[in-house]
């Protein structure tokens, strides 16, 4: 079935996506070459391959977001590439925040495009059309710019500090509170003023007869 | 093989471009609005990943949630001006709406 | 549409008491005997007996005095009787009827078919059980068309017309069919199929079953064990 | 007037049906507890090294075997708590034909086993024997997903939801907002089945129920602010943990605004798992199932086994939240400690007390369990602005009303602790002569027609 | 005439912050019943409209009460509170704020308005309890009083005319009040005309003063001594740097005082650059003239143009027997104590103004007896009650302003006060007679009234005879007073003639005026109370057809028709055209039956059952105000009978700064024509009672046939309101049709011929401009825009673009920075 047999491509690409970067890091990263903490051939553990099943799952969302033609498909890759997003976040201990990810960004953002994309076709309509501009002009400069910004993650001796660990959930809630009060209010009223203005520009007008 | 510092940027990296390559090619408002959310995404990874190897502390979550939020402020905004620009014009096409450029 | 602070709460008290007596009724509910009656296992009597006179079950035509005068194939609304008559070739006065079907599967037990029989051969019983394996086995064939029936003449000045008890016919008809029986094969057409080769006429006798199923295959064999016995 | 006489089982019944099933009947939740109550509790880290190295000999640290039987751990883990759910629903939608046909004054499924109870079993088997049918103009993918997406958010809740004092799979610091979070797969879930079936019908009932998901998480989340602010925790264990085994130490008695909360989570609860009254999304009249009328067999099985699995979510949520949980009247932490033992692999009373636990915790779940189906036999269907009007014009404010009366209550509780115990035993006091009432007018309901009396045969 | 102005200082003000609360209070309550009253009236009843309205006048008195205490406590001559909220308006040397003040005379006016206000606030619960829009009723008299209050208490001539238009904005919805019935909203509109006739002439006298105390005149050589130089006060003010910082030349006084000079609009200001003879600008004023006519004069009379209007002189009175179309409350509380007196408070406020003008003196004067005279002659025939009173109240205006035109400017303002009691009490007792006669006005269907309604019967005596000028009741101090003043006042002039014998004529024509005043008011007391009741069982048997619509075309045969004692007694009011009893009678019929339903009329019908007294709102109300009326007497005792200056003298001596001499007679002339006064009253008193008490006489039915015609003339008023039609009208309506012709035929024809011309000019422009101008500018256009064709290339409106360019843009950044690092 062409759908399952894209389904598995589709996989296998992202996870030699991870793996080449995983790769690409061996060979190129001066920590990794000047033997850090752990050895490179050292034991692959449970929480590794979860990592790199995570990342493969962030990836493929994204390759899905960015080259399905179907845009119901886009948002489905999406939706995984957020729920591996909030993977990563649960591996940098940062557990509030991935469960943050989880709730707006699932249960809000990808609910809202979802809406969006119903009611911006007809009802009914399986087919969306997702069609798209520029590709190579655009593909040149993405990968300019993959290339550039994976240099920089792999080439920039990056002074390494590993804390966490601990449960932040308890703590980011006074930070909330007390260091980031001020932004913390000035987002609540953000979102309070994108409420009022989202529902305004959304309504149908009201003409005044 | 052991996930560092480097990996979660190397991710972030390719968020980042994918993100970019769906807002650079997408025709559907719908779909730009996903690049956009894939490249604050990348953002946000970064933002943690830092916190968690060099910076320390919370500053990165706390940012990282800021962003959140603002992504679904940025969403809801977003999404109302495509249903406006839908009932406007009958399309969603970015191309569509350049009224002002004549 | 607003609403002023008493209705709002009023809304809230209203909300609050309802649930309090409905709830309070299902559970009474709750607390009651059942008042289904379990069938057939709980019953003390042959539930047939227990069923109001005016029951509307299958069916049941006395070939007896049948005038085979399609009256009720002609009332049927959704034509689930289907009458053929032909002539006596031995007696080219008499009218014989080849075939009587009715489908109960279709039948919607109306009653129309029985107002305007003259003679109230074809009546409603009070049976209602015949399980079958096939939809197709509930077509109740009251002439067979190896042995037709001839048509009633009804007596002049009689006082009554003789009929047999009510129900009797379709016990019997019923009883001698086994549930698991294979189906009719005849019944009912498969319109999407390209018809396929024209069989070879079964018997000489056998005429066409039904007059909406020419074209599927009739397995003699098939056929053979539903022939309803006289 | 014709006599009948009723008697359970029927004489004649074979005595190796009813065997079966009163095996079943008493022997599954059983199992399913024995389940829960060996396995759920390994998955804490301590309690598995203590595992390995008493049990297996080894060296947690340092064998390398240990990632990978803890991960082994984890998929039985994963198993038995989706064992859990999927026999829990089955049960529950045998349980609730036969409420429902009580208080119909029916008798409901009595055919399949003694009183029907392998009734479920049966369906269950005939719903994944059936044809896996995808509509033609479907969106296969999509069409075929969906209902995993839905499970999926079923069964993620389980991961955080306790079911006694060890028994949760993993106890999240942020246990009831990581809840709260997943269950919005469902939303997705829901939406993406409704799409994908191109059918009318299905994305009408989609949108609703996503629409009244969505709107009645606000109610839902700011209902558990409460617990969360009087327990100053996310974590569930946590939360069952402010709490105490006596009712007047449970945060529903302990706080009037909690009680409040608690019928606003209850009710937007209701709501999100798509119950009557609010089963809108799936109003048959109307939409004829909603959002999963295209589904047949197996994939509607599962949204059958989410819808009636929501059940036993519902009911222990919110216990945990307000009814305190699993904690046992009497059984404070000393207790747990001392039962416990010293040793690294706690002794066998404290296994024992673990099923008490989760006695507990069922019975308290299986109490509003019991409610919910019973609401859904007493209220009928109400209308799409109905709702919306409920959500926004009065769980809304009122779940606001609750949270702030709560921040001022938490400082009072804080200077006076007495008042807290006062208002407990005083709101416990009322809610049992309410409770009284209640049967006393039941009571009388049931005596208003003519020679009827409490009759409980045939069940 | 001496015209030597006393030697003051300058006016000591003392802060009081809170007097901005007195006009406040009513005007919001005016707010809270024009917003909110339909809903307050249909969801919360009647009851809160008025206790709304009548809490904010109670407040208001309260804090009137205040001020006075706070006043009263002061030194005399320092008796002035003054609260500026902000400056509205700076424009050159005029200064406009928001202020308000109080000295005596205001205060007093303050407290009559807030005391009498409240009461006939109270008065109206009563009376108008059956009326639908209750809520406008007391809007509209709430907004009365808050411009009322802004009228007395504005520290400036602006404040002051907002209050001087808002009252006649006030008194013109209350008079039309009943706007479906044509005739009142006419009535109310008349008022309004005639009002605007009044106000014209008021505010170019204010200009005229304005103007004339600018420093334009430049000191004349024929002008003799003017020491007003406007640069005195600029010099004297060392800080200012020049012209523009100073606030306005000042001139400095006594103790080191400035006082400023120069156009003013404020009260204080002005009397004191006037009346402080260091200053110099009094000097000046007096001796500018203007057109060869005295300044002062002129300004003087101007600004008298606007008080004719507004307290109803001749020959302006004539909208105030018709402003009784209005409810009776109104009338008492507009028509007669408030309003219509804010002509006597402005002269007596710019009574330093007129003290320098015995011309204005003059003109003032006369125009107030012949007021009186005129009116009170009137007043003899009428029948309608509140007729009557009407013409009473242009009657004693205008020997108010006797009082005030022959500068016995506290004996005008004294008047002015017991007027206001007096007559509220006898507006407010025929408003309760009419309320118990079923709404019938006319004298000639009542009678007998003194044993059915016995407190309203009580009150109206007391005031009539307060008004008629028997002695203890306050009238005859005031009137006497004035009289007598007028008697001894010898220098006024009448158009530059010096006219010693004005002063002694306008005695002569007072003293008769005051006997008709008299003779009419015991008529119509006599009329109305004594006798037996002449109404019948009610009136079915008149309007038993349909009442409303037989008095909502008032126009029968005319009264000479036929005798007017006849039965059908309603034709003769009816034919002099105005719209009173219509009023009562038709559209106002319903209002008043749930008041008089009280306990005993449950079952009469629409107009049945004998007439019974007022419910207790209104008597407690008649009664207060009855007291009042002979209360307010001891004010104004005269010096003759207790050796000292009346209370009320004393009280306002510091508010009148004008000093107006007077001759000076012995005690004994003094007793003699105290005794004329009395005796005056008496004659009337004795009149009235022989011709109508108890309805006996047929002398007046014998008299009216004897002197038909006369009757006839007086009975319509000398025909004034048709000579106003002939005169006023018909030429103003006949000059507007020439200048319509005019306009359409002169001035079209010279516009189109200018349009003509514009067009040949500018058809030439159109060529310059074509192959010129344009030519320059569309080659700057068609080079921007070739070159915006370029550029907007870059433009596109769509993201990406942009997007492409900050992504190839930072790629640059970036690696440039890794190349030159």
């Amino acid at each position: 079935m062409r759908t399952k047999t894209k389904l598995v491509a589709w996989t296998l690409g992202s996870a030699a996506v991870v793996g080449a970067v995983g790769v690409l890091s061996a060979l190129l990263s001066p920590a990794m070459a000047a033997g850090a903490t752990r050895p490179l051939a050292g034991t692959f553990t449970l929480a590794d391959g979860i990592f790199y099943a995570v990342a493969a799952l962030t990836v493929a969302g994204a390759a899905a977001v960015a080259f399905s033609r179907n845009i119901l498909y886009s948002a489905l890759g999406l939706l995984a590439s957020l729920l591996g997003a909030a993977g990563l976040y649960v591996f940098l201990s940062a557990d509030f925040v991935a469960v943050a990810q989880v709730f707006i960004y699932i249960g809000g953002v990808l609910v809202l495009i979802l809406f969006a994309v119903m009611l911006t076709n007809r009802i009914g309509e399986v087919n969306i059309s997702n069609s798209t501009m520029g590709w190579a002009s655009a593909a040149i400069l993405c990968a300019a710019m993959l290339g550039l910004l994976l240099v920089v993650a792999f080439d920039v001796p990056w002074p390494v500090r590993v804390t966490g660990g601990a449960p932040t959930t308890a703590p980011l809630g006074h930070a909330l509170l007390q260091q980031w009060l001020l932004p913390f209010e000035l987002a609540s009223l953000i979102l309070l003023a994108t409420l009022i203005g989202a529902i305004i520009i959304a309504r149908k007008e009201i003409r005044a007869d | 093989m052991i996930p560092t510092l480097s990996h979660y940027l190397a991710v972030a990296a390719i968020l980042f471009a994918l993100g970019l390559f769906t807002v650079l090619t997408r025709r559907n408002a719908v779909a730009v609005l996903m690049g956009v959310e894939l490249m604050l995404n990348a953002a946000n990874v970064n933002l943690v990943a830092f916190n968690k190897f060099m910076v320390g502390g919370l500053a990165g979550q706390t940012f990282a949630l800021f962003v959140i939020v603002l992504a679904a402020a940025e969403a809801a905004v977003g999404l109302a001006i495509v249903l406006s620009i839908f009932h406007t014009f009958k399309t969603i096409d970015v191309r569509a709406a350049d009224l002002m450029r004549e | 549409m607003s609403t002023t602070a008493s209705e709002y709460v009023g809304n809230i008290r209203d909300t609050v008491t309802s649930f309090w007596h409905g709830m309070s009724v299902t559970l009474s509910q709750v607390l009651r005997r059942p008042i289904t009656v379990q069938y057939p296992d709980r019953l003390e009597l042959p539930v047939q007996d227990v069923l109001p006179a005016r029951y509307r079950g299958f069916l049941e035509v006395d070939v007896d005095i049948c005038t085979g005068c399609q009256a009720c194939e002609r009332a049927c609304p959704i034509s689930c009787i289907s009458i053929e008559l032909e002539k006596d070739p031995s007696n080219p006065k008499q009218r014989v009827v080849t075939q009587f079907d009715i489908d109960e599967a279709k039948c919607m037990f109306c009653g129309l078919c029985v107002e305007p029989c003259p003679t109230g051969s074809i009546q409603h019983t009070r049976e209602f059980e015949a399980t079958q394996r096939s939809v197709r086995n509930l077509v109740f064939r009251w002439a067979d068309p190896i042995k037709p029936f001839p048509v009633y003449k009804v007596v002049k000045g009689a006082p009554y017309i003789p009929r047999a008890p009510l129900g009797s016919l379709v016990q019997a008809l019923v009883a001698r069919r086994r549930w698991d029986a294979p189906a009719l094969t005849y019944l009912p057409p498969e319109p999407l199929k390209a018809p396929p080769p024209p069989p070879p006429k079964p018997a000489p006798a056998a005429k066409p079953a039904a007059a909406a199923a020419p074209a599927a295959p009739a397995a003699p064999a098939a056929a053979k064990p539903d022939a309803p016995k006289p | 007037m014709t006599q009948f006489s009723f008697a359970f089982p029927k004489p004649g019944t074979k005595k190796l049906l009813v065997g079966a099933s009163l095996g079943a009947v008493i022997g599954i939740p059983v199992l399913l507890a024995c389940l829960l109550v060996f396995v759920i509790p390994m998955m804490h880290k301590p309690l598995f090294d203590a595992f390995i190295r008493e049990k297996l000999g080894r060296d947690p640290a340092s064998w390398a075997g240990t990632q990978w039987t803890y991960g082994l751990a984890f998929f039985v883990a994963g198993i038995v708590m989706f064992t859990f759910a999927a026999i829990t629903g089955g049960i529950f939608s045998w349980y609730e034909r036969r409420v429902a046909a009580r208080m119909q004054s029916r008798i409901g499924p009595n055919r399949v086993g003694a009183g029907g109870f392998l009734q479920w079993i049966a369906d269950a088997v005939k719903l994944l024997f059936k044809e896996d049918l995808v509509p033609g103009e479907a969106d296969a993918l999509v069409f075929r997903a969906a209902p995993y997406f839905v499970v999926a958010g079923m069964t993620l809740v389980l991961v955080a939801l306790p079911a006694g004092q060890a028994i949760v799979v993993a106890d999240l610091d942020v246990g009831i907002f990581y809840i709260l979070a997943v269950t919005s797969f469902i939303v997705v879930g829901v939406i993406l089945s409704g799409w994908s079936s191109n059918s009318k019908w299905s994305l009408f009932g989609a949108i609703r129920a996503t629409a009244q998901i969505i709107s009645y998480e606000i109610p839902a989340g700011l209902a558990i602010l409460v617990p969360v602010l009087m327990a100053g925790t996310l974590s569930t264990q946590g939360l069952i943990q402010a709490q105490g085994g006596w009712p007047w130490e449970w945060f529903f008695f302990r706080n009037p605004a909690a009680a409040v909360a608690f019928f606003i989570l209850f009710i937007s609860q209701l709501a999100e798992g798509n119950r009557t009254p609010f089963d809108l999304a799936e109003a048959e009249s109307e939409l004829v199932a909603g959002y999963f009328s295209e589904y047949s067999g197996f994939r509607f099985a599962l949204y059958f086994l989410v819808e009636w699995a929501n059940l036993w979510i519902i009911g222990a949520v919110a216990t945990t939240l307000f009814l305190g949980g699993w904690q046992i009247p009497g059984v404070g932490t000393q207790t747990w400690a001392a039962v416990r033992g010293s040793g690294s692999f706690p002794a066998w009373g404290w296994w024992a007390l673990q099923f008490v636990s989760l006695g507990v915790f069922a019975l308290k779940t299986l109490f509003l369990v019991n409610v919910v189906i019973w609401i859904r036999w007493t209220l009928p269907r109400i209308r799409i602005d109905q709702m919306m009007t409920l959500c926004w014009k009065y769980l809304v404010p009122a779940g606001f009303a609750a949270m702030l009366f709560t921040l001022i209550w938490q400082m009072i509780a804080t200077w006076a602790p007495v008042v807290e115990r006062i208002t407990a035993l005083a709101v416990l006091a009322a809610t049992i002569w309410v409770t009284w009432r209640f049967l006393v007018q039941t009571r009388k309901n049931v005596s208003l027609i003519a020679h009827e009396r409490i009759d409980l045969s045939n069940w | 005439m001496n015209h030597a102005t006393q030697h003051l200082g300058p006016t000591v003000v003392h802060a009081a912050g809170y007097l901005w609360l007195i006009p406040l209070f009513p005007a919001v309550g005016a707010i809270i019943n024009s917003l909110l009253g339909t809903r307050i009236q249909r969801n919360l009843g009647k009851r809160w409209n008025h206790a709304i309205a009548i809490g904010m006048m109670t407040l208001s008195f309260l804090t009137a009460l205040r001020a006075f205490a706070q006043m009263v406590a002061l030194p005399g001559d320092e008796r002035f509170l003054q609260n500026t909220l902000w400056n509205m308006l700076t424009a050159g040397q005029m200064q406009f704020d928001l202020a308000f003040a109080l000295d005596p005379l205001s205060m007093m006016m303050v407290l009559i308005i807030t005391f009498i206000g409240t009461l006939i606030h109270v008065f109206s619960v009563g009376y108008m309890a059956d009326e639908p829009s209750y809520w406008r009723f007391f809007a509209y008299l709430n907004l009365f009083v808050f411009a009322m209050l802004l009228l007395v208490m504005g520290d400036n001539f602006a404040v002051m005319f907002f209050g001087w238009e808002g009252v006649g904005l006030a008194s013109y919805l209350l008079i039309s009040f009943w706007y479906t019935d044509i005739e009142k909203a006419q009535a109310g509109m008349k008022a309004f005309v005639v009002n605007r006739f009044g106000d014209f002439g008021f505010i170019l006298g204010l200009f005229l003063l304005f103007w004339s105390l600018g420093g334009i005149w430049e000191p004349r050589a024929d002008a003799r001594s003017v020491t007003y130089v406007p640069e005195i006060g600029y010099k004297a003010d060392p800080a200012a740097q020049n012209p523009f910082e100073s606030t306005g030349p000042r001139a400095v006084v006594v103790d080191g005082h400035a006082v400023k000079v120069g156009p003013t609009l404020n009260f204080r200001e002005l009397r004191d650059q006037v009346v402080i003879e260091a200053t110099g600008v009094g000097e000046h004023l007096r001796h500018q003239k203007l057109w060869g006519v005295a300044l002062l004069t002129l300004v003087g009379m101007l600004m008298f143009v606007g008080a004719m209007g507004k307290s109803a002189q001749l020959p302006l009175y004539v909208w105030l027997p018709d402003a009784m179309a209005g409810p009776t409350p109104v009338s008492a509380l507009i028509h007669a104590a408030t309003m219509v007196t804010a002509g006597v408070y402005m002269v007596a406020r710019l009574s330093y103004i007129y003290a320098m003008s015995p011309t204005a003196m003059g003109w003032v004067a006369t125009i107030g007896v012949l007021t009186a005279f005129f009116a009170a002659t009137i007043g003899f025939f009428q029948y309608d009650i509140k007729k009557v009173l009407a013409y009473s109240t242009v009657s004693q205006l205008g020997i108010m302003f006797i009082g005030v035109g022959v500068g016995a400017y506290w004996a005008g303002t004294y008047h002015l006060l017991t007027h206001a009691f007096f007559k509220a009490t006898l507006f407010l007792g025929s408003g309760s007679v009419i309320l118990g006669c079923h709404h019938e006005q006319d004298m000639r269907k009542m009678g007998g009234l003194k044993k059915l309604m016995p407190v309203t019967a009580w009150t109206y005596l007391v005031a009539t005879w307060a008004i008629a000028g028997f002695p203890w009741a306050s009238g005859f101090f005031s009137k006497d007073e004035i009289l007598w003043k007028a008697f001894t006042q010898r220098g006024m002039e009448l158009f530059g003639v010096p006219a010693p014998w004005l002063g002694p004529a306008i005695f002569v024509i007072g003293i008769l005026a005051a006997t008709g005043t008299s003779f009419y008011m015991f008529r119509s007391y006599y009329m109305t109370f004594t006798g037996h009741y002449r109404g019948g069982a009610g009136h079915d048997e008149e309007h038993g057809e349909d009442p409303h619509s037989a008095h909502a075309a008032p126009h029968h045969a005319p009264a000479a028709a036929h005798a007017p004692a006849a039965a059908h007694g309603h034709d003769d009011h009816a034919a002099h055209g105005h719209a009173a009893p219509a009023a009562a009678h038709g559209v106002h019929a319903a209002p008043a039956h749930a008041t008089h339903a009280a306990p005993a009329h449950d079952d009469h019908g629409h107009h049945g059952g004998p007439p019974h007294e007022s419910p207790r709102s209104i008597t407690w109300v008649l009664a207060t105000l009855a007291f009042g009326a002979v209360a307010v007497s001891f004010l104004g005792i005269p010096l003759l009978w207790t050796g000292h200056a009346p209370i009320l003298e004393h009280w306002l001596a510091p508010a009148l700064p004008a000093e107006v001499t007077f001759l000076h007679f012995g005690h004994a002339t003094e007793w003699l024509f105290q005794g004329m006064g009395v005796a005056a009253a008496t004659i009337g008193w004795f009149f009235a009672m022989k011709l109508f008490k108890d309805g006996q006489s047929r002398v007046p039915h014998d008299l009216k046939h004897r002197f038909f015609g006369f009757w006839t003339v007086v009975y319509n008023k000398y025909y004034v309101d048709e000579a106003y039609h002939a005169l006023v009208i018909r030429p103003s309506l006949f000059l507007a049709a020439f200048l319509s012709w005019f306009d359409q035929h002169v001035i079209d024809w010279l516009v189109n011929f200018a349009g003509w011309l514009a067009r040949v000019f500018a058809a030439i422009d159109d060529a310059i401009d074509k192959y010129v101008v344009d030519g320059a500018v569309n080659g700057v256009g068609g080079l921007t825009r070739e070159g915006g064709r370029v550029l907007r290339r870059i433009e596109t409106g769509r993201i990406q673009t942009y997007l492409y360019g900050a992504a190839f843009g930072s790629l640059l950044v970036v690696l440039l920075n890794f190349l030159f690092r």
